[in-house]
């Protein structure tokens, strides 16, 4: 491309952290109109390279040029004054406000609440994204929430649009209508710089891809043009392992759901209504759907957070529903959350005091209540050991471990308890393609040694690869459960609810 | 008994009197909550802006500039609290109950040459026709400027919360305090601006206590009238008008218990002194049932990683 | 510019250290102050934190500190419980003189009989006046979710009334020419929390005090429930994935405040102050907060704040007699301390660091 | 010679502008008086109770030779720190404890009561009369009645309207108790609260009287403040400082009235017909002289039963536990 062609040139920024150094002197251009993807593993830097650009973080060193003119916003107001928006990966809505509230507090300069109201539904019609100024964020669906983000940038006439993994919490359908309102933009001679973690979705949208590892950038490439395999090896610099599975016929029915509703426990929640399955031994169940679709409840049910009728939860024949975690624990039935920090794991407690955390009684840590330290810590190092947790010890604190060490810890922490039932809920969210494998192949054994597991998670590719049947949550209901083998996204994007009601959407 | 003395229309008129400091600071308090921030101070504010407040008057002979005083006097004390909560990180309520400690015992080192002195009067509203009106006049018209004041600034709470870009931008950060800093709001600068808003509020309903009230200087002489201010937000369920019901009720009833005293109604005087804070309760309990959440951000710390 | 960064871990040195520092600076500041005041600095921080330790009158004041102590220390280690697990109950005063009626009020309806089971039976009755007054906000708050901290605070201000009201008519001393408050409890032996070797100060309450910060030391540092305690304080939501019934835990949490409370008060009752009356309490329940926070909310930690805290009262009086300082300077003194501990606390968990701000 | 060293223990702030404040007048008039020859201590806001036993040990280890304990509570406090230290000399202030080293004083307050009650009931209009009561203790009660015995001695048709504050001390409760009144018909307010907040409700109400109470409260004065009970503890402090001096202390009773100067009647200002102050000025002196008792027969007690025959007056005993109010008050006192 030529030199009037690119619209953001970066050079050389460089940014560190204590201990790490997140962007080791990066350099790219981006053109107008281009679709460009910042591709790499977690923690590669991607995220802290666009907050540069959007003015939250400084560089320590390299410098920026946008439309010819040095570009060095101290602040988001300066970066979105030239022309830069941005849709973040987390932590940008409020959810008691509504949704031009929202949208108003992005932008600089906003307009009286009521012609804002018009632009919106304006705007968001106009690029297929319908929304209702004055709904609650927190009452919208993920999908919806993130139209709110994108509207909020669209109102602003970007130059240049930044998207930080947008896709995650999509449906198939919802990614289709995204990707055509993108082009639309881009069309239009908007800039897109696209972060994703889902290969086969850059090759489908973006004219361009730079690719960063540990901070640095280390290659370039045109998507169309590179099979999502070679880009994955690109991102991690070596070759990847496919989880390893031997066909065994299912057990009997340890678990069953029948009819299980219940309310959610959090306002913006999502109840679960009569859901009802049977997860046999040996066997692993995929449970699909985009987030907020019941997911979290779920998973308090099982785990006996939220209690429910006693006949609705059924473990090996005895009726649960009315039970509290502990008990369940102490019947077989063990979970892990989504969440990490905070509710998997306590952020501030050591190795040792999270070990406790739901060993206690299957590991005979405690004794009359008296807590059994040595044994604790002796537990604690046995999961570090088998699942290659990197840390100096157990006495660290959750907080210290990188995203992915804290996850295989936490699901170590649940397999080496050798449950009978095991019920995990986005196992790999956030974790790099290495240490994702060793938790898939740990849920692999698992099931191999006759433990009924059931795997949630909104990643379709990882669902594929371990499941033996699958069923989708869709707003608190669940599909029919069928089996893993054959099913086309096409089918799965269907049990998943379809659009989410975008169906009104006409691109 | 006699009931019949008691006559509602000055019954609502005291009142309103009694209900101006915990109003103040109540309204000031709410703004702070509503920015994502818990000062517990409140009771050391107010007794810090009742002396500030009453040396300036005495001194100037102008209860405004008194006033005045008192709202710098208690912004600056509540400065400290900013600086120990948004830029030492240190436990909100922890240090709430400390600015109440350290506000009790500088108000009287403060006060030690004010005893018992008499501060220049407050004038009171005294428009020619409407304070004459039968029945209202006496109720809606003849009070003192600040007790106008202070209803005026609930509808200007009110209004700012509602319609202005910062009352939406003090919302925001009130609620996730994440989002609005990655949006690029100055999440300490705005809460530092709230709690001395709320600082100043407090010292104002102080002042009231010591220049219109009572009035007369001495120590310890807010007795409590922050804590019910605190108890006020909570009422309001983070409400602007509804501070002013909840300040005209406790006011109400602490009022009408000494009436029905006076009256010689035959319920023992300590269940009546009791009652304001028993009704309190009762109040809260029935508050908690409305589901309109705190601001998701209150109490917690905020510390940008950057 | 400065900036501050969050350590990956909370620093050991500095947990000991910050307390140490916190007092320090207060010496400094308080010194100032008293130089404002127009007194010695040097003199005025001698007389507060070395008169009664060490000075000439110490075999009087040593024993005292642990009178003043006790009841601060017995009623912030159970605050401190319900404030590690983020349950605020700040009407330990109300709990406080509670269970001293109920303590007293059990004790008196025996009088004269003098029999072995009189104290024991003091002890229940006092930690149950304190358990059912703290049980009005755990229930409020367990079956409506009524915030904690308003309801036991108000309930502070109701038990005042009651105290006024029995110490004018239930528990007045009927030999007592119509004046309020109580027989004074000291002439009634079997109801008498004496000294238990004379002159040490030791008495009941104290020994309490003592077995309590064992007793909180062990369940949270060995025993399961105090581990829940502390999950549930660090990270809610975890604790509920372990197991924990937020319900269950508020009611322990506010019912062994209330009930320690109101130990600290029946002691209170039956020992040094000995009677029931208008102006019984003291305070105690809200410094107790203080003690808590400035002790971290470790057990350890408390017993020291509670008697470091005595010691600025007692050498606080001292100060006031001796030099002439306003007890209101003492007041500020003791927020400055709470103020510097609060302020430095943050170098536990976060590092300074000189060096390019960053956008902020 | 050494200096005397004296000690004062408070109860309150000295800046409570009421009860502790006089005692602390009281102190400084020891040392205008003796100078150099005497050193005054003293502790405030010390609670009842160990805090006060502890205070006046440390002030007797420190060298005091005479203690004031200025507060009801200190009574036990008092009697046990004195047995530790026979040398020291004790004053306990409105108590009935004494010992060797333990003497007790307090002011007939309700003499006071009865001349301002007189004014009062002369100057009402509409014959109703609020009394801002603190805590329902004798010495309160004795103040009603003594006030309402000769308001109805000069106005039969007089009635008492009283509210209970139940606190020593709550500026903002005594302002609201105050207009409460007034507005329930009181123009003439009496009070045994110490803040001058009623005082200040008064003058905002109009034509209201009210007299001042601990302090002379001379700046509402002339009106609405027509005349005052004042606590002066000087004299007493003097005289016993000196007796300790001269090595003549001896453990007493004393409760004083008008006559020796321990109730004072402040002016009684020109708001108040000349024929009233002259009638209020002979009762003063008649009390004074001795020639007349407050509680002088015949008095009923509320309930109708007699209580005092004709001429017979109440012996202190009755007075200082006094627990009833006469005949003719209405409303009963909290239990
Ligand atoms: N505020 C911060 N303080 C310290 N380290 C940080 C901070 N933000 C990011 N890092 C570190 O910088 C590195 C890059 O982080 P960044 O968030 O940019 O990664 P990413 O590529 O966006 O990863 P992901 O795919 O997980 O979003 C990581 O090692 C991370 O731990
Ligand atoms: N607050 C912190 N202070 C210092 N170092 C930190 C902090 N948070 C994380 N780190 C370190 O930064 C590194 C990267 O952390 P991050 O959570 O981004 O991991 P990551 O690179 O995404 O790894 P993974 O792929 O396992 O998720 C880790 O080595 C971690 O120990
Ligand atoms: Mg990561
Ligand atoms: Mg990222």
């Amino acid at each position: 491309m030529t030199g009037t062609d690119i619209l953001l040139s970066i050079r050389g920024l460089t940014k560190a952290y204590p201990g790490v150094v997140a962007n080791d002197d990066v350099s790219f251009d981006i053109g107008r109109g281009e679709v460009h993807a910042l591709l790499g593993e977690n923690g590669a830097g991607k995220s802290t390279l666009v907050k540069m650009i959007y003015g939250l973080v400084k560089p320590d060193s390299g410098e920026m040029v946008l439309n010819g003119a040095a570009f060095a916003p101290s602040e988001p107001q300066a970066a979105r004054a030239a022309g830069v928006a941005m849709v973040f990966q987390h932590f940008s809505l409020f959810d008691a406000l509504n949704v031009a509230e929202n949208i108003a507090l992005g932008m600089a300069d906003p307009p009286a609440m009521r012609d804002l109201a018009t632009r919106i539904r304006d705007v968001s019609e106009q690029y297929g994204l319908p929304l209702d100024p004055y709904r609650t964020v927190g009452d919208l669906s993920a999908g919806e929430r993130q139209r709110v983000e994108i509207v909020r940038c669209l109102l602003q006439d970007p130059k240049l649009l930044i998207m930080d993994e947008p896709t995650s919490v999509l449906t198939p359908q919802e990614v289709e209508i995204l990707f055509a309102t993108l082009r639309k933009l881009s069309a239009e001679g908007t800039a897109i710089l696209y972060i994703s973690h889902k290969l086969e979705e850059i090759r489908a949208l973006c004219d361009a891809a730079t690719i960063l590892r540990l901070g640095r950038k280390v290659a370039e490439c045109t998507p169309r043009e590179t099979t999502a395999r070679e880009m994955a090896e690109l991102m991690v610099g070596s070759e990847l392992l496919v989880p390893e599975r031997t066909g065994k016929a299912p057990g009997p029915v340890r678990l069953a759901l029948k009819g299980l509703s219940v309310r959610s426990p959090s306002q913006f929640g999502t109840s679960l209504k009569e859901v009802s399955f049977e997860v046999r031994g040996g066997e692993v169940l995929g449970l699909a759907g985009v987030a907020g679709n019941g997911q979290d409840e779920l998973l308090a049910a099982l785990s006996g957070e939220l209690t429910s009728a006693r006949g609705m939860v059924v473990l090996e024949g005895k009726e649960i529903g009315q039970l509290g975690p502990m008990a369940r624990r102490r019947m077989g039935l063990l979970t892990a959350p989504e969440e990490r920090l905070g509710h998997a794991a306590a952020p501030d407690m050591s190795l040792t005091e999270n070990a406790l955390l739901t060993g206690a009684e299957r590991e005979g840590l405690m004794a009359n209540g008296f807590l059994r330290w040595g044994k604790a810590r002796a537990f604690a190092k046995a999961i570090i050991e088998r699942f290659d947790v990197r840390t100096p010890g157990t006495e660290n604190a959750a907080r210290s471990l990188s995203g992915g060490n804290l996850q295989k810890f936490v699901i170590g922490r649940e397999v080496m308890q050798r449950p009978d039932v095991l019920v995990v809920n986005q196992p790999t969210w956030g974790v790099d393609a290495a240490a994702a494998a060793v938790i898939r192949q740990a849920l692999l054994d698992l099931a191999e040694g006759g433990t009924a597991v059931i795997v949630i998670s909104q990643d379709l590719d990882e669902l594929m690869e371990v499941s033996d049947r699958f069923a989708a949550l869709n707003e608190g209901r669940l599909s029919e459960v069928v089996p893993a083998q054959g099913l086309t996204v096409e089918q799965i994007g269907l049990m998943m609810g379809g659009a989410h009601g975008m169906e009104v959407a006409h691109v | 008994m006699d009931l019949s003395a008691i006559n509602p229309v000055l019954l609502i008129a005291s009142l309103m009197v009694a209900a101006t400091p915990i109003l103040l600071a109540g309204i000031g308090e709410l703004v702070v909550e509503r920015a994502g921030v818990l000062n517990l101070g409140v009771e050391g504010m107010m007794i810090t802006g009742a002396i500030c407040g009453f040396a300036i008057a005495v001194n100037t002979g102008s209860p405004a500039l008194g006033f005045v005083a008192a709202a710098g006097g208690g912004a600056l004390l509540s400065l400290l609290f900013a600086l120990l909560t948004q830029y030492a990180l240190a436990n909100q309520v922890a240090s709430g109950l400390a600015l109440t400690l350290f506000g009790l015992g500088l108000s009287s080192l403060l006060g030690q040459g004010y005893v018992g002195i008499k501060p220049p009067p407050t004038d009171r509203l005294d428009i020619p026709v409407l304070t004459d009106l039968p029945v209202v006049g006496r109720i809606l018209f003849g009070h003192d400027l600040m007790v106008y004041f202070g209803i005026a600034l609930v509808a200007l709470v009110w209004a700012f919360l509602k319609y202005t870009r910062a009352g939406l931008i003090l919302r925001a950060v009130g609620e996730s305090h994440d989002a609005a800093h990655a949006l690029g709001y100055k999440v300490k600068r705005i809460r530092v601006m709230a709690i001395m808003f709320g600082g100043a509020c407090a010292g104002l309903g102080g002042a009231y206590i010591s220049l219109v009230r009572v009035p007369q200087w001495t120590e310890g002489m807010t007795a409590g009238a922050g804590w019910i201010a605190l108890a006020l937000v909570v009422f309001a369920s983070w409400k602007p008008w509804r501070v002013l019901i909840g300040a005209y009720l406790f006011g109400g009833v602490t009022v009408l218990q000494l009436n029905l005293q006076a009256a010689g109604l035959a319920i023992p005087v300590e269940y009546l002194s009791m009652s304001p804070y028993l009704i309190t309760i009762l109040v809260l309990v029935i508050m908690s049932a409305d589901k309109s959440r705190a601001p998701a951000s209150l109490g917690r710390i905020f510390h940008a990683s950057q | 510019m400065l900036r501050l960064e969050k350590r990956r871990q909370p620093s050991r040195i500095w947990a000991w250290a910050t307390p140490l520092a916190a007092v320090l600076a207060t010496i400094l500041f308080g010194g100032l102050l008293f130089m404002a005041l127009g007194k010695d600095p040097v003199v005025a921080i001698r007389t507060i934190f070395y008169d009664p330790l060490f000075g000439q009158h110490a075999f009087f004041y040593r024993p005292q500190l642990l009178v003043k102590a006790a009841p601060l220390i017995l009623i912030a280690i159970g605050l401190s419980l319900g404030f590690r697990a983020g349950i605020w109950n700040i009407g330990a005063e109300g709990q406080y003189i509670v269970g001293a009626l109920a303590g007293a009020g059990c004790a008196l309806a025996f009088y004269p009989m003098e029999a072995w089971f009189i104290f024991p039976l003091m002890i229940l009755s006092g930690a149950l006046g304190g358990f059912l007054w703290a049980m009005i906000p755990a229930l409020l708050k367990v079956r409506f979710g009524t915030n904690e901290i308003l309801v036991s605070l108000m309930l502070v201000y109701v038990a005042e009334q009651l105290l006024a009201s029995m110490s004018l008519g239930l528990l007045k001393n009927p030999e007592g020419f119509g004046f309020p408050g109580s027989r004074n409890l000291q002439q009634y032996e079997s109801a008498h929390n004496a000294e238990l070797i004379a002159g040490t100060g030791m008495h009941w309450g104290v020994a309490f005090a003592f077995i309590m910060v064992i007793f909180a030391y062990v369940l949270l540092n060995r025993h399961i429930l105090g581990y829940h305690i502390r999950l549930t304080g660090e990270a809610p939501r975890a604790a509920r994935f372990a197991g924990v019934v937020p319900a269950r835990l508020v009611i322990f949490c506010l019912g062994m405040g209330g009930a320690l409370a109101g130990l600290a008060g029946m002691f209170e009752v039956a020992g040094p102050a000995g009677q029931v009356s208008i102006d019984f309490n003291v305070g105690y329940g809200f410094t107790a907060i203080i003690v808590a926070f400035l002790g971290r909310l470790h057990p350890v930690g408390i017993l020291l704040a509670g008697l470091l805290m005595a010691l600025t009262y007692i050498g606080g009086e001292i100060a006031q007699s001796n030099l002439g300082l306003p007890a209101a300077a003492i007041q500020v003194f003791q927020g400055m301390l709470l103020f510097f501990l609060l302020a430095v606390d943050v170098f536990t968990n976060y590092r300074l660091r000189f060096g390019r701000g960053v956008a902020a | 010679q050494e200096k005397t060293k004296v000690g004062f223990v408070y109860v309150g702030p000295i800046g409570d502008g009421g009860w502790t404040h006089e005692h602390d007048v009281g102190r400084r008039a020891v040392e205008e008086e003796f100078g150099d020859k005497v050193e005054t201590v003293y502790v405030e806001n010390v609670p009842e109770g160990p805090d006060a036993e502890r205070v006046m040990t440390q002030m007797a280890l420190d060298g005091a030779d005479l203690i004031f304990t200025t507060s009801f509570g200190y009574m036990d406090p008092t009697i046990n720190v004195a047995k530790k230290f026979p040398d020291v000399k004790f004053e306990h202030a409105t108590g009935y404890k004494t010992a060797e080293n333990v003497g007790t004083y307090s002011a007939r307050f309700y003499e006071g009561r009865a001349v301002q009650g007189l004014i009062a009931g002369e100057m009402t209009e509409s014959n109703i009369i609020g009394y801002i009561g603190s805590y329902p203790i004798p010495e309160v009660i004795r103040g009603i009645n003594s006030a309402y015995i000769h308001a109805k001695k000069v106005n039969p048709d007089v009635e008492f309207k009283i509210v209970w504050a139940f606190t020593w001390f709550d500026p903002a409760k005594e302002a609201d108790a105050a207009k409460v009144l007034i507005e329930q018909g009181a123009d003439v307010i009496l009070q045994h609260t110490d803040s001058t907040a009623p005082q200040a409700a008064a003058e905002a109400a109009g034509n209201v009287y009210t007299f001042g109470q601990a302090s002379d409260m001379a700046e509402f004065a002339p009106k609405p403040r027509i005349s005052s009970i004042i606590d002066n503890w000087a004299p007493y402090y003097i005289e016993q400082v000196k007796a300790v001096m001269d090595g003549t202390w001896k453990s007493e009773q004393t409760w004083d009235g008008i006559g020796p100067g321990m109730v004072g009647i402040g002016e009684i200002t020109d708001a108040v017909p000349a024929e009233v102050k002259e009638e209020a000025l002979a009762l003063k002196d008649r009390i004074a002289s001795g020639e007349y008792h407050p509680f002088t027969g015949p008095l009923k007690k509320q309930d109708g039963s007699d209580w005092l025959a004709e001429g017979e007056t109440a012996d202190d005993g009755t007075l200082l536990g006094m627990n009833f109010f006469v005949e003719g008050i209405e409303g009963e006192i909290p239990q």
